[in-house]
């Protein structure tokens, strides 16, 4: 271990995780996260926080909070503002994702009586095809989640040309490693590995086959400022709108030290 | 012109195997007419989430009052899944028309400006579309090659509810900046409102009131019902209540426990 | 981000040849913009009249700046027809898309909802619609029986211009119930905005004001024009000059008369 | 002349108009009258104070007014409202107006390079299809408005069969005579001439063909009544909307005395 790496604070999973999505989303202008999204929110306040200085700071629409809520019309602005272009990042998770970045949000096992029934689509059908920068988000990175052919298409990864898309998946990002989807190819492509795991874990999580390189990257740590910036400000701001989150956050990186 | 009820001469304008709209969590939610509706008995209701349920929607598929649900999605949030919902779509004991959340918009949207349907992008490759028999898929008349797009039909509820801070006496409601509650209310046929007060004012009196009011003309009939929104919240009122949409959560696991929820909640929320 | 700027500045960023939404009389007028750009000189503009245009409208055609107006009309209301707009329109020196009012609407939300058109009812029979080979007549995808129905394509202005009364600085716009203001936002690429006066608060912090709020999401620029509607009146704000309105009505009868009206109005209206 | 006759109070015609107005209002639940339109705001306002005893007061509308407006939703709500089947009523005027019942609000004489151009159609190519009485209303008749065939159709009188309409021109009301529309004929049949006029005298002044009956009824004065309330609250409410017009029809009624 070299003394540089010995300086560097240790980093808890999902701090990595937070900081990851902030990369993913960099270069946006307007990101939107679901009303239950600590994680994507928390990414996107911190690539804001990081931003503070740009003259033109990015907007985050957190749905369903009223502090974080910059529409006036409605639950129909959030879709009408996609299409129109204005929303640059959408998360997306799934019950079930599979290689070709179709994710099922509906069920397991038949449709419509499906043996294990999910919430619902909500506006995924919709959004993914709208939405430039789709992040598909799920920590738990099992085979359960990750089949080779999910058992409904909530929205699918790719479209045939001549379907109007603007948008879709372009990165998963899960608790064990990042990809990047492929939209020609149809394919996930393991982007790198989170620290702690190897690409074998990687393969006998995964219920789908996807590119890699022979030896994949190692998915970086945040710096200390970064880490400032989350432990410090983003936190806090977090807990406005996520406290039970963020009070679990907080506990993680104290067991840290 | 919009009546004045109790919560009792409210619920009794909701008919057995009616078209009920209801929105979503955060936007407005009557819990004070779900109780009703599940004391009055109505049933083979076809339920439209604007444009996903939660409590109340699982509340009434538990008690077998729905025989429909269209929906974008229901789940009870940070409490997990809604577990009679689940039941009864794994049952097959309610038929259900999964929706995506614009497309239950630009239905009842369609019923606003009297068309037949409204076209939406996305959907097509979806398992989403292939099982709404009632969608179709049309050639955008305007493109040059073949560019397929989705058309919804309208949605016209028989009747829509919900829940909104205040109303006047002449019946006009403040929505603020819920408009989807408007959207409701012009869609549907007939619209039920709960209060937590009637305010003696004119809400259409000044520019500042009458942006976030929904006039009188699109309300039938109005009841007072303080917090009747618990345990969600009512926006710029009251936060809502987690612990007791969780306990919800785990007494609906199993039927028996739904049953004895269910039977204490509404003793409890409508005094005799 | 909203850029706050003086009038100028707001002026500099319409282009000749843009399609350019401006709101009807009573809606929210910026006559400030208006003496700007014909000030600035931008001409060949394709004027969308949402839904109906008055004396900015008839100042445009007048000053020769409009090659094209889409409108369901243009009228000075009391003070009778539109000298320049009908002068034009018979010379046939501006082309006109006559259309009719919720027409115009519906373009505007097309766009707002990216979908290349929406359905409307009325207008088969019509020379209106005989008038537009740019609409269509499909037939209704859920009719059993034959069933046309017009097809209106998104109009997607590049620039959207109204007045309204405040701001605050973040670049949020009242706009109270006028919202169609909105949908013109919504549906431009590029939104600019006069007001009467920038407020310090926060337009979004109550949702009493915030229901009546555009926001600065949608809104490119502002700069402050004090009675930048006048003579059209401003809601809430200041009543309209008839008298103004039927001056420039007797005036613009002839060509020569539009002329001194012009040069005396600009030189009055933008202090250099 | 009878007792009862010359105990009647004497009858502006604008008056008649109004009181004629009011009667084919009867009925309505929601009436919406134009910006600038006062004559049938004030047949509106009339017959709302003729009911004032009712449970369930007729609603007015007026577009473009602050203090008579219901609506919250811009520009389109008019019309979607229509749409709907919430508004009763509704008046168009007309350039033009044919036998047919076609309304031409453009211009006359080609097109689009009318030799004379009128401000435009409006919503009159929409709200003539959805709102079940349309009154066409023009105190103007002559053969120059009452013309055989419209030079450009705003909005048709009739639709084939298929065509969606659940409305149309129901009555037509000018300064000389009332009539009724036959929709399934596509006609015009005269209802009553206003006092002081002839039969000849209509058909001198329209230039299409009527039917009517052989001895047409004289259009009826307001009762005492009525002619009471129109001359005082309908007319102090009428002055809050329209002053101008509001003091021009007080003149007129008192030139009567």
């Amino acid at each position: 271990m070299t003394a540089a790496a010995m300086t560097t604070p240790r980093v808890a999973p999902r701090e990595r995780l937070i900081a990851t999505i902030a990369r993913l989303l960099d270069g946006c202008r307007h990101v939107a996260v679901g009303a239950s999204s600590p994680m994507p929110a928390a990414g996107a306040m911190l690539l804001r926080a990081m931003r503070a200085d740009d003259d033109a700071p990015m907007r985050i629409s957190i749905l369903g909070s009223v502090a974080h809520n910059f529409f006036t019309n409605g639950g129909v602005e959030l879709f009408d503002c996609a299409a129109q272009g204005r929303i640059d990042a959408f998360f997306l998770g799934g019950g079930q994702i599979d290689g070709a970045g179709n994710i099922n949000l509906v069920g397991a096992g038949g449709y419509p009586d499906s043996r294990v029934r999910w919430p619902g689509s909500f506006g995924s059908a919709f959004l993914a095809y709208v939405v430039p920068r789709i992040i598909l988000f799920r920590e738990e990175h099992s085979r359960r989640v990750f089949v080779d052919k999910v058992d409904f298409i909530s929205a699918p990864g790719t479209s045939p040309p001549g379907v109007f898309r603007t948008g879709g998946p372009q990165a998963l990002l899960t608790g064990l490693a990042q990809f990047a989807f492929d939209r020609a190819a149809g394919r996930f492509r393991l982007v790198s590995i989170h620290p702690g795991h190897t690409l074998a874990d990687i393969r006998d999580a995964t219920g789908f086959t996807f590119d890699h390189d022979a030896m994949p990257a190692v998915t970086p740590d945040p710096d200390a400022h970064t880490l400032g910036l989350l432990r410090g400000c983003v936190l806090d701001e977090l807990a406005e709108t996520y406290p039970e989150f963020a009070r679990g956050l907080r506990a993680e990186i104290d067991a840290l030290s | 012109m919009t009546r004045i009820l109790d919560i009792g001469g409210l619920g009794r304008l909701v008919r057995s195997g009616s078209k009920v709209a209801v929105p979503t969590d955060y936007s407005g939610v009557s819990m004070a007419m779900t109780w009703q509706m599940l004391r009055d008995g109505c049933d083979g209701l076809h339920l439209v989430c604007v444009p996903a349920g939660g409590m109340h929607a699982d509340l009434l598929i538990g008690a077998g009052r729905v025989a429909t649900i269209e929906t974008s999605a229901v789940t009870l949030g940070e409490a997990g899944g809604a577990p009679c919902f689940m039941r009864a779509v794994s049952e097959g004991s309610v038929r259900i028309l999964d929706a995506t959340c614009p497309a239950v918009h630009a239905g009842l949207i369609a019923a606003q400006k009297g068309v037949p349907f409204l076209p939406i992008r996305g959907l097509i490759g979806s398992d989403v579309l292939a099982n709404r028999p009632d969608w179709r898929v049309i050639d955008n008349p305007f493109a040059e090659d073949d560019d397929p797009i989705v058309v919804i039909p309208a949605i016209v509820p028989d009747v829509a509810i919900f829940h909104a801070p205040a109303a006047d006496r002449a019946g006009n409601v403040w929505i603020g900046r819920r408009r989807e509650l408007a959207t409701m209310a012009y869609a549907a046929r007939r619209t039920l409102v709960t209060v937590e007060r009637i305010e003696d004012g004119d809400l259409l009196a000044t520019e500042m009131s009458a942006a976030g009011v929904l006039p009188s003309l699109y309300v039938d009939a109005i009841a007072v019902a303080p917090r009747g929104a618990a345990p969600y919240p009512l926006w710029g009122e009251y936060a809502g209540d987690p612990g007791e949409i969780a306990r919800y959560a785990r007494a609906a696991r199993t039927p028996e426990g739904f049953r004895d929820y269910l039977a204490a909640a509404c003793a409890e929320a409508v005094p005799a």
